[in-house]
Order: C-alpha cells, then structure tokens, then sequence
C-alpha cells in the first residue's frame, strides 16, 4: 500500500476519501428517503463497497468509458457526476439525468464517459466490451471499464463478452465486485469457486483478486490493468472483495447472512479504515476528516433537496425520445 | 347456501396454493428459478412452497436465464414437470432460444415423441416503479410462437385454476402474472379445481359494446364499465384468461351480440396482441359491427421511470371510458 | 430515353453495394458476425465487403450471437456504427436481451443522451428445407418492441436504398432478408440514393382489393394480382417495406380507395404482424370497408423439414387469389 | 490403450470397429445422394469424428440420456438408432424418425434416451444438463451426454449449463467434439486456448483431453466420468480432439483449412487406424474387417433405398403435433 500511497500523494489521498464519505453519504440520504416513502421504484445500495469505485475511478482518464450495473451510485458519483441530478432522477424529475425516464437502475452521464446503468443484471459486460471495442477501432487508446457483481458471473453474456474482448485483444477492464451475494444467493450456492477471478483463465486473459475494501489495493491491481490495456496489452478481470452493508435492495433485511460474518464485514468498513491510515500517516487530522464529513453532508443535503424540488417531467416527454431524430416514433433521425 | 364459508385470499397466495396442491399430487414437479428457495422468491409467491417441499423440488438457480428455461426443457424431456420462474417478463427474452426455438417446437419437430410439459411463470407490467427492464408486458412476442400456450389471468381464483390446468397440461405454458395483482383479493376454493385452458370468462355482461381484455386491465375494464353504465352505456367485460389457444367463439359471439368491440391491453400498441383480436373480429365478426374496431393499449414507448410519466404510461378506466363514448360519438 | 444501361443485379449484391458504398463514406461503420470475414458470409451476402475492408472493419466472431448484438449496442454507444449480421432471424431469440432491452431502449431510459445507431441485418423465411430453427420469419417480435426499426425490402432496389438508408440512421434498425430473395434480380443504380424509412410503396395499382405485404410475399401477390386480372379483380400490391415505422397512411389511402383488404405474410398468422395491419384497418379505414379483412398468412406450426410440408407451410400466389376469389363470392 | 482393449474383449472391439464403419458409410452415402440432388435441405457429415460417438456409446447403460448438435448422424447411429429410419426422415419422409418434419439436425429417437439433435449450436448443452437433473432428482442412476462442437463453447448457454451442473452437481458428461473449427472460424480464431477442455475450470470440475481419433482412448476417458457422475461424483468435460473430413456442410469445400494440416488428419483416419490394431492383436483378420465393410455397405444401400422408398407425409400433418393432445391447436393435452 506504501509504495502507491507515495504515488498518490496527500492530496490525491484525501480526494480518495473524500469520494468514498460522498458515495456513502448520496446512499445514506437516498436509504432515510426512501424509508421514508419520499422516493419510487427500488434502490441498490452501494454503502460498504465504496473503496472500488474510488479506487478504479482514479486511475482512469476522463475520456475512458465506464458502464455499470443496477448498483450504480457509486460509480457516477466516483466518476464525477453530479449529485443533484442523480438525486433528481432517483426521484423521478426532469433535472434528473435522463430526465427522469431511467431513476436508480438507468442512470446513464454521457458527459462523463458513463454508458448508462442497467436494470438486466450482466448487460454491462456486453456493453463495455463492445465500449472497448470501439476505443480499439478508433486507435484512441481510450480503456472502457464494466462494473457488475459476483451474481452476473453467471450470466452467458459474461462468457460470451470475456471471450471476445481475449481474442480481440480489446482494452476491456472487467471489475467483478464480490459482496458474495446475489440477492439471497450465496457465492457458494453459485459457483463452486472460491475466486471468481479464476474464470479469467477460460478466456486467456490475467485474472486477479483484490481486497476490495482497500481503496489502495484496489486502484493498483486497477491502475495495472489500465496500463495493460493502454498498452494493448488485452483485458483483465478484477474480482474485488467486498460486502455490502445493508440488504440486495433497501427494504431487504438480508437475514440470510451469517451475522457474525456480517459484523467483521463491518468491522472493516473501508471509510474509517482508510480514515485510519491517512491519519496514521500524517496525511490528514481526525478533524480534517470530519470537516470533510461536514461538508459532504451539507453538499449531499443540498443535493437531495435540489432533486425534490425539481418538477416533474410534463406527460408530454412519455412519447419523447423513442426515437433518435423524431418524438413521434417515426424516424427522421440520422446524419448523412 | 352452502356451508362453506366463503374464503378470500389474494392472488399470490392462490398461485402458491395451486403450485403446493399440485406438488402434493406429482413427485415429478419441481421449481427452480433465482431466489425462489430460501429467500422465498422476490416477490415471496414462493416462500410458502420452500417451507413445505423444500430444497430438492424448489430449487434456486445462479443468474442464469438460459439455464432455467433450457435445463427444463431437458428436464421435461426426460420426463419431469419442471415448473420454472423467470422473475420479470422482461427477462424471458434472455431466454429468448430456449422458450421459443427449444420448448415450443421440439414436439412438433421431433414428430410428437418428445413432450415438454413445463410452466414458466413470469411477472408482467408497469406499476411498481421498476423502469423500462422492470416493466413490460410482453405477451404478444409469446403468442406468436408456436406449440406455446399463454396464459394471463387477471383473479386469485382464475390464477389458482388455470395453473393447476398449466401444471397438468402437457405443453409449455407461460403463466403470466401481473405484479399489480399480487395482493389483489377474491374467493377462492381450498381444494384442487381446473379453468380449461383456452376459455375466455364474460366478468360482466353487456349489451352495447365488448371489452375484451387480460390481466391487471380486467380490473380497469370492469371501474370503466361500471361509470359507463352510469352514462347509459352496457359493457361487456371479456376476460380473455388465455391468450393462446384464443377463444375466438366467445369473442365472436360477444361482439356479434353487442356491434362494437374495444380491445384493452396495457402492453405497447404496435404488435400487441390486441392486433391480433382485432383481426379476428375484422374477419369474423365484420357483418356484426356497427362500428370501428377500438384499441385502448399502451403508447409505443419503453416503460418510463418518473411516477408522472408511468402513470401516464399505464392504460386506466379513464382512458377505456374516454374511448369507449368516442366510439358512440362517431 | 437515357444514355445508362440499366444495370440488373441481384438481391444480394444489391446489399453488398450497399455496405461498401456506406463504408466507403464513414469510417465509423464495421461489420462484425460469423464467418462474415474470410468465409465470406455463410450466404456469401459479405464477401465483396472483406474483400475491400478486410479483417479491421468486416470482423469474424465466436459463435456468441449476445455478444455480437451486446458489444454493437455498446460501440454505438462509444460512436461507431455497427452494422452486424445474425445468421438466421431465428437466432435472433438469443440475443432478445440486448436487442429488445438495451439496443431498443437506451436512447429512451437514458433520456435522449444515448443514441444507438446499429443495424442488424438477418435472413428470414422458409423455402430452402432448413426445417424449423433456420426458417422462421419473426419480425412481429421486433415490430413490437418500441425504439426497433424493422424493415423488409422485397426487391434489389428496395434492399440497397434501404440499407443505405438504415445504415444512415441513428436509430437501431432490424433488417430482414429472405433467404429466397438472394438470387431475385433488379434494376438497381450504381451510386448511392436512400429509400426513405416508413415509406411503403404500391408495386401495382389497383381498383378493387387491396393486397398489403412485404418481403417474398410481395412477389407472390404480384404472381397473384396477375392471376386476379384476368378474372376481372384489379388489385392493388401495396409493398410496406418498413413494418415500424408503419406507413398507416398509404394503407388507409389504398384500402379507402379499394374497400378491401388482404394482408399477406409468410409468417405465422396468430400474433403475427398481420394483426397489426389488420387492426389499424378495422379502426381507421372501416368506413370504407365493403367486406371483411382478411389475413392469408403462415400456418400456426413450426416450419417443418419435409419438402411436401414445408411447400404446403409457405403462402404462395394461390392461396392468395384463393382468398381474394372468395372475399368476392362472400 | 491395452487394458481398456482386454476389458472390451474381442468382440466388444469388434462391435466398436463396426459402429465407425456404419457411421462413415452412412455419411458417405447422404453425401453422394445430396451431391446427386436427391435429398433436400443440408447436411453436415460425422466422417472423421466416429470415435468419439463410438467409444462414448459403448459405455452408456440403455437407459441413459444423450443429446446431440447438428452434426448428430454419428451418435444416434452408435446409440442404435435405425438408419434406415434416419435416411427416411433425410429424405422428409414419413417413416422417419421424426415423420419428415425434422430432418437431419433434428432427429430425435425417445426410443434410445436420445433427446434430439438441434439447429441451434449449443442448445444440447443444457437440454442434456437438464436431462442429468432428472436423472439425479428421480436419484435413478442414469447419466446424460451432450455432444457438442468447439464453437458452442463460446456460447453463453455453455456457460449456463456447465456452471448449474456443477453447482448441482449433475450427472452430466459434456464430449466436446473439437474438430478445431466452427464453420470456417479456426479455434485460434474464437479462443485464446489450446485445450478447451481448461474451461471446465471455470465451473470446478474436471476437463479432460483425449484423442477423438482414437476409440479406445475416448471409450476410457468416457468410462471414468460415466462412472463418476452415475457415483455422484458430478459432471465431466471431455474434449476429444479430432477431425472433419469434409467442410462444414456439404457444398462447403473448406478452403480456409490448410491442406498440409488436412493431410496429417486424414491419415490419422480413425478407422483404418484402428483396423491396424485389431489386426496387429489378432482381434480380427484382414478378411474380416473386409467383410464387416461389406456388410455394413449393403445395409446402407438397404438403409438409403427404404429412405427413398418411404411415401412425403400427408399435408394434413402440417398442423399436427404442434400441441400434445389435440392436432387443431387448442391444448388438450394432460394427465390429471
Ligand atoms: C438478467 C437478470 N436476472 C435477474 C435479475 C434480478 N436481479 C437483480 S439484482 C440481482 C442480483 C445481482 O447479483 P450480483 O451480480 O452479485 O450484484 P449485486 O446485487 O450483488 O451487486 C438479481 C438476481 C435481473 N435484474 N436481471
Ligand atoms: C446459435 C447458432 N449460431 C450459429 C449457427 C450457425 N452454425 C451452424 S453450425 C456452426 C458451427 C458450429 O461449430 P462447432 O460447434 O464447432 O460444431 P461443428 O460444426 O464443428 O461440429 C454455426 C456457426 C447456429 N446454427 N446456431
Ligand atoms: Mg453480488
Ligand atoms: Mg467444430
């Protein structure tokens, strides 16, 4: 962790924290909203896994692409998008980032490389892939990122995504976050596999395994095989070990959990961990850390208000947008 | 009178019913889907089933629809019953090969020895929230294959006795239920009975117009006949209960009596089923209209987000009404 | 009269000008699917595209049909445009999730954002004895799924300028061939021109039916509008060439003009995307109906191997007169 | 080869001889019918690849389950399946295993545990997984074989199946036929591997290579994975390395293989090859291996000529058997 903590620097060190306490913050507020009854449809928390959109975000170049599953927030948000929108969308407004058509599951920032969440559990993996593709096409250089979880290692579109990103060569990062669950699912009634990264040899490609709750570990094994890929150097899988704090979705009490397993989870909740180190290394004071709390509050405050307060969109956009080029549905659209 | 005391319970406690009496009866029926074990299904249709039987017959999957569907396709030729879910409808198109080209045809394309009895059952509409991948209601894409029969009843006690008929029938059946129905409530018998598989049920009786309709819209169709009574108008209310194989007759003789039919499905207009009734009334009934064939569907858009625009989205009894005056006033 | 000889290609050269004249203008257009590359195309439809693109832009998969509709939906998004190649329509099944869910969706759940221009071109029908997973004809899945284009060209002309115009088009566009249309010859122009989207076309005219169709069939209501002629019937071919979006209004304007109508497809009837026809008659031209709307469309049955059956499965110009005949004895 | 060879006995090795010259004279004879025009629709041949169906065959119990690909003549001709009965439904006639309707890439026989060859590449994989839960639900012992081609292997559904069969620990064998192309797409074309059979891996069970070109050697490699799934001990993936003599189908003149490569196949024909043995160990005489070629041949001119011989079905078959229990199309069909 050393040798990358030098490399980051104590500024970096902190933006790092700092993307961690707003990803757990934008959660916790969508969590005490949606409890509430404020805010339709379902959510995906992503609190307890924040250290892998951190750390794989930071590594990346603004135009990489990235895409990502029904657990989203924290990849936008790491990624730099803005919280008011996404509060707006996960309430349904036209502020929101698709105005509000997509919420939680569907949110998608163009601006910032961001190919969109995804309802279907595995899409991102095809998506991103074909993402790759296109920066290999293009001769950019460009890398394109797929988040999805252990669960959608399952799917036949991983199988079939992994294997044309190897023989293509295509600047593919895969990051398989492991919070050992899909929905109620236990990794070991999935797979018989200990670790998921091991699927990485059917398609001849690096597979490898990181704490994933270890923001350093996790932008390393991450700025490696960005690297690799820039390099032409062809895909990697990272499977990230981690656990989400609260249930598959909120309302979901995930008693099908060992609680004691759950408690040393918690135990090694990656905010205050890192927290630790940083003051441990004189990169930041205890009260630095909670000023920066404070502020994250206040700015995710503001954000959330800002989505409530904004209208919603008027009936007449339901038929908008079916087709690129003409609301009516018939196309006009298209350069020639 | 009877005895029996009347007993209500609500739609998703009728499928778990007919899913338990069913087991009871046939060791050969086993569950499998993502989640329908321990956690009790997503929707918790399941929970009650896990309790009795167990992991052996109510098995969960990994995420991995081409398995679910394409493993009891062999379970079935083999000689199970597999009775399997897919959480959403949307995600039957993952499964796209092996509902369509596996299931419905290796019957007939194996010259009849092979059968493939197995119920897949789905949840379909808007309503929750859920989104575009959340949302659909895609029964049109199943009517229209072959050696598959569609089913999409709209009551707990049209639920509980055509799924004893899905699960006893020797075909593939999808088994649509309607996530809004979940908790709807109704009368419901506690031992075993059957609905015939391809008996449409007239819910109300009307003399002026038909609706014909499925699902959650039987509901609408049944509030929209009840405020045009009020303007004067008789409704019939349809209740198609299959889709595939249609009752034709009964569509045909309820708008031969009443002259003028309206269609109400909640799924996309363009290439829905509704199309499909149209046509057969066109043909069959032409010389008994006495007006244009009506469609109330949904708008040709994906399922949006936005509360405001989803329940602009959903087909309601405003809307059958609205069309169903539009009809007289032409 | 002109200078230019006319030039008669066939149908799949016409597809093939098509694609290289398009990728000669724009860099941005690849070609992925199997065996497209060095094989040349399993129909020999890409060959002359390899030829001149080579390995960068005319690309050989795996057998991964998700994959090669996933990885297009997501360089599209990422700017290029694929323009990929599914076998067989009956393949399609496969990738129902990246096709119907995400292709079709994205630029709508995303709010506008995202657009997806990629074109899926695929062989359809029956009629060369391939049996039931290589012949089917399934475009009424697609038609029914919002944010799809579907288009079904019938003669050389009609494949180039509309290929060309789906390549252009930043929507995702399905882009049926018939297997049976390969070899059909045409006059087509050498450079590019564009046949508009959703624009149908009357292939003959016609004072007293109306036959609607698309695809093979339009030639076999020609063979058939032929046959009528000379017992007194005059109809009216009208070629729809894009099923979604669907020209309702050149429909209604025939239909109002013959007061009748027969929607032709190869196709399966039930569900099938006659109904859709059907329906949009029933409502907005029933004015001027002078008898029923009648479907001549596949049998409900898997396609079957046997030459005998599989003759007996496809429409042709005698059931189609057939049907007109007793329309007017009706 | 030698131990499996004694526990064969010479006539069981005799019988395996047998079943290889059967299966290549009845591919050679589709293929001089369809080249003359006689048969309809298009065929892919098993010539080359006959060890595999072989030696798998021999060690099924009567009662197990197989399933097959497009390329499926081979196995149900070693499953004991009629051939005449097979050439009848190449014909689209009504004798037909499948009355006409399904041809050659979907024959099916219930008669012989054979549960269909199919038209889409990979669907065997988990119609047999699904055949090897039955077998293991109703706890009766029996196995289920999927044959399959190198290409499938990159299909999500492979993926599904090999994954559920593993979890579930399925007495499944999965025989990956690789004859090292799909279509005209080479296997260092569509995978980064040298052996498929490392997939396997991916799911935590065993995969296994052998040489397709040699029967005993798969019968061996069959015998062990029978025995542990019919044990429990789950499921298998053979890959058996191995050959097409033709192209892909007929009419395909397989350019895109190199000749010299073509070459050294065809003279590892599996049948001469082990006609060599046979006669080495004096199992059998030159004369003898002769004779069962002329045997076999006049019972595929029998075998072709009934095909021929066999009436098209009845038009009205068309709409029958798209349902069990009623020929109309409304389902009638059940037990109760
Ligand atoms: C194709 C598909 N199948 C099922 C679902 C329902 N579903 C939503 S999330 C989920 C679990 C996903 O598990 P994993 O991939 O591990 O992601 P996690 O939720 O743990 O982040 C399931 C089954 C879905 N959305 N899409
Ligand atoms: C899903 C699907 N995609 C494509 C095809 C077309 N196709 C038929 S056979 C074949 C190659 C199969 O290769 P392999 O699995 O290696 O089997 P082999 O033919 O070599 O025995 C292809 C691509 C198909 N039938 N099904
Ligand atoms: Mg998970
Ligand atoms: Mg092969």
């Amino acid at each position: 962790m050393g040798s990358v903590g030098e490399q980051v620097g104590s500024a970096g060190l902190i933006e790092l924290y700092r993307c961690m306490v707003r990803i757990r913050s934008f959660e916790e507020h969508a969590h005490k909203t949606f409890l509430k009854g404020g805010m339709p449809g379902f959510l995906h928390l992503y609190s307890g896994e924040e250290a892998i959109a951190a750390g794989v975000m930071d590594v990346l170049a603004p135009d990489d692409y990235i895409v990502t599953s029904h657990r989203g927030h924290g990849h936008l948000l790491a990624r730099g998008g803005d919280p008011k929108r996404m509060f707006a969308e996960l309430y349904g407004r036209v502020d929101g980032y698709c105005r509000g058509k997509g919420g939680s599951m569907h949110i998608a920032d163009m601006g910032h490389g961001m190919l969109g969440a995804n309802g279907i559990v595995g899409a991102a993996v095809n998506i991103g892939t074909g993402a790759a593709f296109a920066c290999k096409y293009r001769g950019d250089r460009r890398v394109s990122v797929a988040f999805f979880g252990d669960g959608s290692t399952n799917r036949g579109t991983f199988h079939e995504a992994l294997n044309l990103a190897a023989i293509w060569e295509l600047p593919a990062i895969y990051i398989l976050e492991n919070n050992h669950y899909g929905v109620a699912n236990p990794q070991s009634d999935h797979t018989k596999l200990k670790d998921l990264a091991d699927r990485a040899a059917a398609y001849g490609f690096p597979g490898v395994v990181v704490d994933g709750n270890d923001v350093l570990a996790v932008r390393a094994a991450a700025a490696e095989a960005v690297e690799r890929a820039r390099q032409g150097g062809g895909p990697t899988l990272i499977e990230a070990k981690t656990w989400r704090h609260w249930g598959h979705f909120i309302g979901d009490s995930a008693k099908y959990r060992d609680p004691v397993e759950h408690q040393s989870w918690l135990d090694r909740d990656p905010i205050p961990a890192f927290g630790k180190v940083l003051v441990a290394k004189g990169v930041a004071t205890e009260a630095e850390l909670q000023a920066i709390g404070e502020e994250v509050e206040a700015e995710m405050d503001a954000a959330i208000e800002y989505g409530r307060q904004s209208p919603f969109p008027d009936v007449s956009e339901l038929t908008m947008d079916v087709y690129v080029g003409d609301p009516q549905g018939t196309s006009a659209g298209g350069r020639s | 009178m009877t005895d029996i005391k009347p007993r209500t319970i609500n739609y998703m406690q009728a499928v778990a019913e007919a899913l338990i009496l069913e087991m009871r009866r046939d060791p050969d029926i086993y569950i499998a889907g993502e989640d329908v074990g321990k956690f009790g299904g997503s929707f918790g249709v399941t929970g009650p089933v896990y309790k009795e039987f167990g992991a052996t017959r109510v098995l969960d999957t990994p995420i991995s629809e081409t398995a679910i569907i394409g493993t009891a396709v062999g379970a079935a030729a083999a000689g199970l019953r597999p009775v399997v879910e897919i959480l959403f409808v949307d995600f039957l198109p993952i499964a796209g090969d092996e509902l369509f080209n596996q299931a419905a045809k290796i019957h007939y394309m194996f010259g009849g020895q092979v059968d493939c009895p197995i119920v897949v059952r789905t949840a379909m509409g808007a309503g929750i929230g859920a989104a575009a991948h959340h949302s659909q209601s895609l029964e049109a894409l199943v009517c229209h294959i072959p050696g598959l029969i569609t089913i999409a009843p709209a009551t707990p006690y049209d639920a509980k006795g055509l799924l004893i008929a899905a699960i006893r029938d020797n075909n593939p059946v999808v088994f649509l239920e309607h996530k809004l129905l979940y908790a709807a409530k109704g009368e419901v018998p506690e031992g075993d009975y059957v609905i015939p598989i391809g008996k449409a049920d007239v819910k109300r009786e009307g003399a002026d117009v038909t609706l014909i309709c499925y699902s959650a819209m039987v509901r609408q169709c049944l509030a929209s006949a009840e405020a045009l009574a009020a303007e004067g108008i008789s409704a019939e209310v349809l209740d198609l209960r299959t889709l595939v194989p249609l009752d034709k007759e009964a569509i045909l003789a309820s708008v031969r009596k009443t002259g003028r039919a309206v269609i109400v499905h909640e799924a996309c207009q363009t290439g829905g089923f509704g199309g499909e009734i149209a046509a057969v009334i066109a043909d069959q009934a032409f010389g008994s209209l006495k007006a244009p064939v009506k469609r109330v569907a949904g708008p040709d858009t994906p399922v949006p987000f936005s509360p405001a625009l989803e329940a602009e989205f959903i087909v309601n009894a405003e809307k059958i009404t609205a069309a169903v005056k539009a009809l007289f006033a032409e």
